[in-house]
């Protein structure tokens, strides 16, 4: 079992993650708004992250912590 | 379950400026898990350059020199003769370090200093808005070729590891990318070997990376990994230009 | 009792530098004061310091700008056309707060120009040739004793400011060779580096060395404490000569090896019956416009000499505002002022 | 008062600056006031070179002159250059083996030494500056043989002592003329 | 009637270069200049002209000298730290006597400091940044226009006295739009540059650009030279502007963005029965000291107003000589001085 | 009888004031047959630098710029873009164009301007007198590496010409000595090749020619000259670094 | 007195600048004296942004404002920061949709619209500023919708000119709320 | 035939023409010092000279001019 924990307030929405998940189980949170006016990114099933932390190698800004 | 991945302890935990999706800040990450994992944070001193890095001394959480625009070698030199058991890298983009710093990155590799540098190649200048660099490629745009780089009026783009492998100075000098994992699990691995060339007293070491600017692209952050693929990995290519037979 | 030995301007810098504990010399080869790095190339390795000629002026003030955050006492030195290219690198480690003694041994501009003494970097030394609202404490000697004396206290006053001193010499001062007495030990402020970036040792925050604030109110902040700064030291820190000024009917003010012709020429005008002294600023900023509260009333007026068009007769000129007249005279691009010209101006004031 | 300012000129390559230097060393061992200022850059180079020395009762005002008490020339274009320089009743001291023509003054003293062909009779042809040194010390007494002598020891490095014998004797040769 | 349009500061100087028939730029980005650069690059290959993105601001200087040397009406531009870079350049250009326009869109120093506006490089500008006895033709627009006007006037001025004209400007000029009336046709100075290296077709000896002079008397002879020409300019050049100075009880001196901020001083001034006055020097160097001559009997007081520590000011005491009290307020680091701030400082004089 | 050897035209007929032995005056003389048998003096801008050579503008019958220390190239640069159809070429020593002149060499090469640049390699600083230089040997004493260059302490020497011809820039790049006839005669060729290259426009050539500096080395102009033979051939190879098959 | 002094703040990217650039236009085609002064540099870059515009019959004094008359902001940092520049009675006009309090002083004319909503909704975010536009020109008449119009025709590239009447529609649509 | 002729006040006796003239037929003048203080050099058997300009071609002051 795996686990990933996003900082939303660090997110840039750039969607880096998004795209390298090799399980595509994160996306775009279109309903919020950060601080810092991004869309921030969120995993939607959680259950299915293998903690390959591809997502969190490509963060440009350090937004993920993977667990496993 | 164990942290598999989380921020090193010598990024300070705060947000950095950068845009959305620029690769400067992997490249600041991978900088930092080497001190973490060498653990070399405490006696490191980094030296800042001018370009959109210009204020990563908030970022390193180690002692940071903010140095004058292409001079971050000669500053470097400067410590690493004065504590010269201490690290000493710098942190340079490609106007910096390749067109008003040419010959202090020359002479610092020329003379062997001691140091690291990571050179963050985006073919541009990002902090003033995009101007052509050095490494700017060949009919790209940008807001001083606004009708593209031609090599009659702007010349051609310098590739600066290659350059640099012609002296006898550089023990170690490698060409990454950021732009996809296996090449930033790749970047990180030149990252800890120029800092272990530097501790086991080598000489100079340099890692330039091929680096995103989405914003003065104009490109988004997925288009712009792509550009490195696509376009820069042809004219820049990655490997080892100094030192690949050293062992450290 | 100390040394006493008969050396050349230039090399008395570099032995008074490492005698005040400077171990790290970074230099670019220029006439008339490649002396120094020479006398440094050989001496340093003896007493475990650095000495590395640097790739251009640039590089070197770049390099002391290194030696300095890293929290060593540290020195450059040039002449003029090499100064003027450090002059960014001067404005950074004024920004940045970072001590350091910069040697500027003149020679006639402008331009490539000639390599024969001169004072016309005064405006750039002391006004400040880079950007921005600095200062450097510019000490200007005016015998080998005092290249001596003064290069031991630059550094004492850079590392007590936090701030760059500046050693203003010209090609007389460089090359001429004098006696000079050498204490056995030096004064050496020991002051506080704890800002140096020498790594942290896990032991406490790190530090960072920077000239950049880009929040404005942040930057006027920081602004603010610089002029303190130098407020203080224009208080403290005025330095100066005053030679038979008592009943001088004019008062010559001049610095460096000008001063010393001022001397021949008071000896000259004595001969003749009329009295001049002299007003020898040794701290070129601060100003010593105490020394002109000193004497302001007595003569009848100043005369300013240099080797420039006339640079430092604006300080003059607002240290006396207006109270008494001021007048010049000069040489310029290498020519050294006679006692003659000095005379006939001097009669030609007296005449008016 | 015991004031000496002399003029020493002549080509890069003749020992002028060694010259100068080693008057002020002798003057500040007979604990005088000197100073030495030398012409220096590269017109020195094939070109001329001059300097300045001072030895003084009092301390020096300027070691820049533009007047001496004494001048001692070893080329023509000096000749030409400093012989205004030299004060009323001053010593002037030139080799004529390389100097043409004589003084036109005739408010000076002038004296001529063949100091070139001398050294070079006498085997080294470096030591010419010598001779015209001896001429300077028996005319004008800036300093003493014996501190001159001295000097030699403070001045050149162990491996050149054992010339300092053929160096007194040139100056003695230049002091007997 | 010429055209009529809503441009930014930056972008007019680079506009009305082209207009006075400046073909070649040179320069290096740097904030908060760089849409000179941007323009020049669009512009430049439309009108046969060259933009060439030099690889240092160093670099960007010596290429001005060669374009000058060959005779051309050549620009080059950058801001503050940058400008410290060219200082060399400057001096050379100076001393070899070349014309050429240089400008300086000031920002926050000293070091890399910030990058909003700024006046901290007065002195650099005026007394010379560089080595040695030089100067340059220091022009100060105010608005748009003016710098469209001046930017127009500093090639005629260099052309005329073969030297450098530098622009001075700060971040708001730079960055400011404005309406801009544009001449159908530039007043151009057509100088004899028969001193031009351009190949000498075996039809005259070969020309020679050069600032060295080894030997003091004729490097002396040259700087006479330059110095007879500086005097000739101060007498024939001073430019400035006088704003309701006829019955001003206090006479602000400002130049560039602050005389705007001190028009708004005066409005306010009045509305509380103060009469207020701007003395605004177009000229810093030559300084406009007839400005000076022109009004000194009628204010009780001169406030000079900078974006610095006060570096005008010393000229401003040096004009007025003590006939009357100077004041001084500002700001520094990039922070603009506000109404409210002058209004205190001229309540305060009043006071006293 | 013909006259087979004569001053030429394009060298003013006045003393030099180069040390006896010196081959500065050698490079002058190339140059200056050169102007004169491609018939372009009267078309020629040289620029000067600083260094003993600093005032050839005397020498040289054509047109001449005295350049600030290392920036004769940006000079060079200025006026080769403002009269395209001149020739210009600037001469340089090694301080000047391999140490503070790095970044305008490198620079200039890269853009491939065209231009043509003659660079006397002497491995010191002669008009300064005597300090090292970037291209002075491993050992070599200089007045500022008084115990002798040491790589640990001064770095290695850099080799311009191999540096230069990575670049895409140059379009004609060879060193040449001038030690004795044979190669004095094939500098020759050398220099006529550059400038050759310029008039066909073809872009960036460079001449670096192996020189003495008898004063500084403290030898007589023949050992000098064996010097360059015997020590300086081995670390600075002769031959052509870029451009072997352009013809012109 | 005609004279509007006019700060318009938010992030990049929200068109903060080309809003006040086209006012500062459509003033000019009004015959009035106008300037434009935006904030610049890397602060920008994801950060605020913010621009001063002045539009006046008389000549204008300084283009850098500590006061305003009116006052438009597009995201929370803005007002804090500028809510105290406006003078008594000014205009403060807010996009509520990102602006997430209501002024604090009481002695200004407040008017919050929904403006990314309203313009995300009739299908161009980046039509957000138009709206506030709208309302800033019917609160203040500091330019008139013609001259609005003139000035989009004036300041855009042919290729985006399609776009202009949605553009006024949305300026319509703001002024009126 | 050759002949070479050598301005003699602008040598600075070098020696590089003696060494490379192939005829060994160069020397310095001894009995003469120039203006500037040199030996020149000179040529001793004029009529041994082959014209082969290698003394001119070394010489780096431009002293000799060379006729055949
Ligand atoms: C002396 C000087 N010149 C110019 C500048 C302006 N400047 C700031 S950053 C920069 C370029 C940065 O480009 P690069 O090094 O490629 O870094 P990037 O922003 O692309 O990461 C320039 C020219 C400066 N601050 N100082
Ligand atoms: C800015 C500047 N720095 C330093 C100098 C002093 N300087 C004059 S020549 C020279 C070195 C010349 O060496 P090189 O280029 O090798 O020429 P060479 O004399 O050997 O022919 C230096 C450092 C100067 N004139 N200007
Ligand atoms: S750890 Fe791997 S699987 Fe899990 S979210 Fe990240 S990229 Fe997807
Ligand atoms: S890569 Fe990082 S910053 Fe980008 S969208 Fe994912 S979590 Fe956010
Ligand atoms: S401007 Fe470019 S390089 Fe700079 S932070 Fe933004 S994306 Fe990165
Ligand atoms: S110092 Fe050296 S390089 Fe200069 S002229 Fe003399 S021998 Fe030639
Ligand atoms: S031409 Fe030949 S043979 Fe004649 S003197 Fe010269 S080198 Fe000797
Ligand atoms: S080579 Fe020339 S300078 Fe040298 S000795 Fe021969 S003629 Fe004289
Ligand atoms: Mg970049
Ligand atoms: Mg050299």
């Amino acid at each position: 079992m795996a686990r990933v924990t996003f900082r939303e307030d660090r997110c840039k929405g750039c969607g880096l993650c998004i795209q390298v998940c090799p399980k595509q189980i994160i996306r775009e949170n279109r309903e919020k708004i950060n601080a810092h006016g991004y869309f921030p990114a969120e995993v939607v099933e959680m259950d299915k992250c293998i903690g390959c932390a591809f997502c969190a190698t490509i963060c440009p800004d350090c937004v993920i912590k993977v667990e496993k | 379950m164990a942290v598999v991945f989380d921020r090193p302890h010598a990024l300070v935990d705060i947000p950095m400026h950068y845009c959305p999706g620029c690769t400067h800040g992997i490249a600041h990450r991978l900088v930092a898990e080497a001190l973490d994992e060498l653990g070399i944070e405490g006696k490191t001193v980094g030296i800042s350059s001018v370009g959109c890095s210009y204020n990563n001394y908030f970022y390193f959480n180690c002692d940071m020199i903010q140095a004058p625009h292409g001079r971050a070698p000669a500053v470097a030199t400067g410590v690493k003769r004065s504590l010269p058991d201490n690290i000493v890298f710098t942190y340079q983009g490609d106007g910096d370090l390749a067109a008003i710093g040419t010959a202090e990155i020359v002479h610092a590799a020329a003379r062997g200093e001691n140091i690291t540098v990571i050179f963050i190649n985006n073919t541009i200048y990002g902090m003033t808005s995009g101007q052509m660099a050095p490494t700017t490629l060949l009919s790209q745009v940008t807001t001083t070729t606004p009708y593209g780089r031609d090599p009659k009026e702007h010349g051609f783009p310098i590739r600066v590891c290659e350059m640099l492998a012609t002296l006898s100075g550089p023990a170690y000098i490698e060409r990454v990318s950021l732009h996809d994992i296996k090449h930033i699990k790749k970047a990180k691995e030149a990252v800890k070997k120029a800092f272990k060339v530097q501790i086991a007293g080598k000489g100079f070491s340099l890692v330039e990376m091929l680096s995103t600017c989405p914003t003065n692209w104009g490109m988004t952050p997925l288009e712009a990994l792509d550009r490195i693929k696509n376009e820069m990995l042809e004219y820049y290519p990655l490997g080892v230009y100094a030192g690949k037979d050293l062992e450290v | 009792m100390g040394e006493k030995l008969l050396m050349k301007g230039n090399e008395v810098i570099a032995e008074a530098a490492i005698r005040a504990g400077c171990r790290h010399y970074f230099g670019y080869p220029i006439t008339p004061q490649t002396e120094i790095a020479h006398y440094m190339a050989k001496k340093m390795p003896k007493v475990g310091g650095v000495f590395l000629q640097a790739e251009s002026e640039v590089a070197a003030i770049n390099m002391v700008y290194g030696a300095a955050s890293a929290g060593k006492r540290v020195m450059t030195s040039s002449s003029s056309p090499g100064i003027s290219l450090k002059q960014e690198g001067i404005s950074y480690a004024s920004g940045a707060q970072l001590p350091a003694v910069v040697v500027n041994i003149m020679r006639g501009g402008p331009g490539l120009g000639g390599i024969q003494p001169s004072q016309s970097d005064y405006f750039q030394a002391t006004k400040g040739g880079g950007h921005g609202d600095y200062r450097m404490i510019v000490l200007a000697p005016s015998s080998v004793q005092e290249m001596y004396e003064l290069t031991v206290d630059a550094f004492n006053l850079a590392d007590t400011y936090r701030m760059l001193a500046m050693i203003l010499g010209d090609g007389i001062l460089g090359q001429m060779m004098e006696v000079v007495n050498f204490r056995d030990e030096e004064p050496i402020v020991q002051a506080d580096k704890s800002w140096a970036t020498t790594g942290h040792g896990m032991k406490r925050e790190h530090n960072v060395i920077t000239s950049i604030h880009l929040d404005p109110a942040v930057l006027e902040q920081w602004n603010k404490g610089l002029q303190e700064k130098y407020r203080v030291i224009a208080e403290k820190e005025q330095r100066y000569e005053l030679y038979r000024c008592e009943d001088a009917e004019i008062i010559i003010v001049a610095y460096g090896s000008v001063a010393r012709i001022a001397k021949n020429v008071i000896k000259v005008a004595e001969e003749e019956g009329i009295k001049v002294g002299l007003l020898r600023p040794i701290t070129l900023w601060p100003f010593p416009t105490k020394a002109f509260e000193q004497v302001i009333d007595k003569p009848r007026a100043f005369l300013t000499v240099e080797m420039s068009s006339g640079q430092m007769l604006e300080d003059v000129m607002l240290a006396v505002g207006g109270r008494k007249p001021v007048y010049f005279t000069g040489r310029m691009g290498g020519m050294i002022p006679q006692v003659d010209d000095i005379m006939a101006k001097i009669r030609e004031i007296r005449a008016n | 008062m015991f004031l000496h300012e002399v003029i020493i000129a002549g080509f890069g390559g003749q020992g002028i600056l060694s010259a100068g230097r080693l008057i002020a060393y002798a003057g500040m061992l007979d604990g005088r006031e000197v100073s030495f200022f030398p012409s220096y850059g590269p017109e020195m180079r094939g070109g001329t070179a001059n300097c300045m020395v001072v030895v003084s009762e009092d301390p020096i005002a300027s070691p820049v002159l533009n007047r001496c008490s004494a001048l001692i020339v070893m080329n023509n274009p000096s000749m030409e250059k400093f012989e205004r320089y030299l004060k009323k009743d001053g010593v002037l001291i030139a080799d004529s083996s390389l100097v043409k023509r004589e003084p036109t003054r005739t408010d000076i003293r002038y004296f001529g030494l063949p100091a070139t062909l001398m050294a070079t009779d006498a085997g080294n042809k470096a030591f010419s500056n010598i001779y015209l040194m001896g001429k300077l010390i028996k005319e004008t007494g800036i300093i003493t043989p014996e501190s001159f002598e001295k000097a030699l020891y403070g001045v050149l490095p162990q491996s050149k002592h054992h010339l300092i014998p053929q160096e007194m004797e040139a100056l003695r040769a230049g002091m007997a003329i």
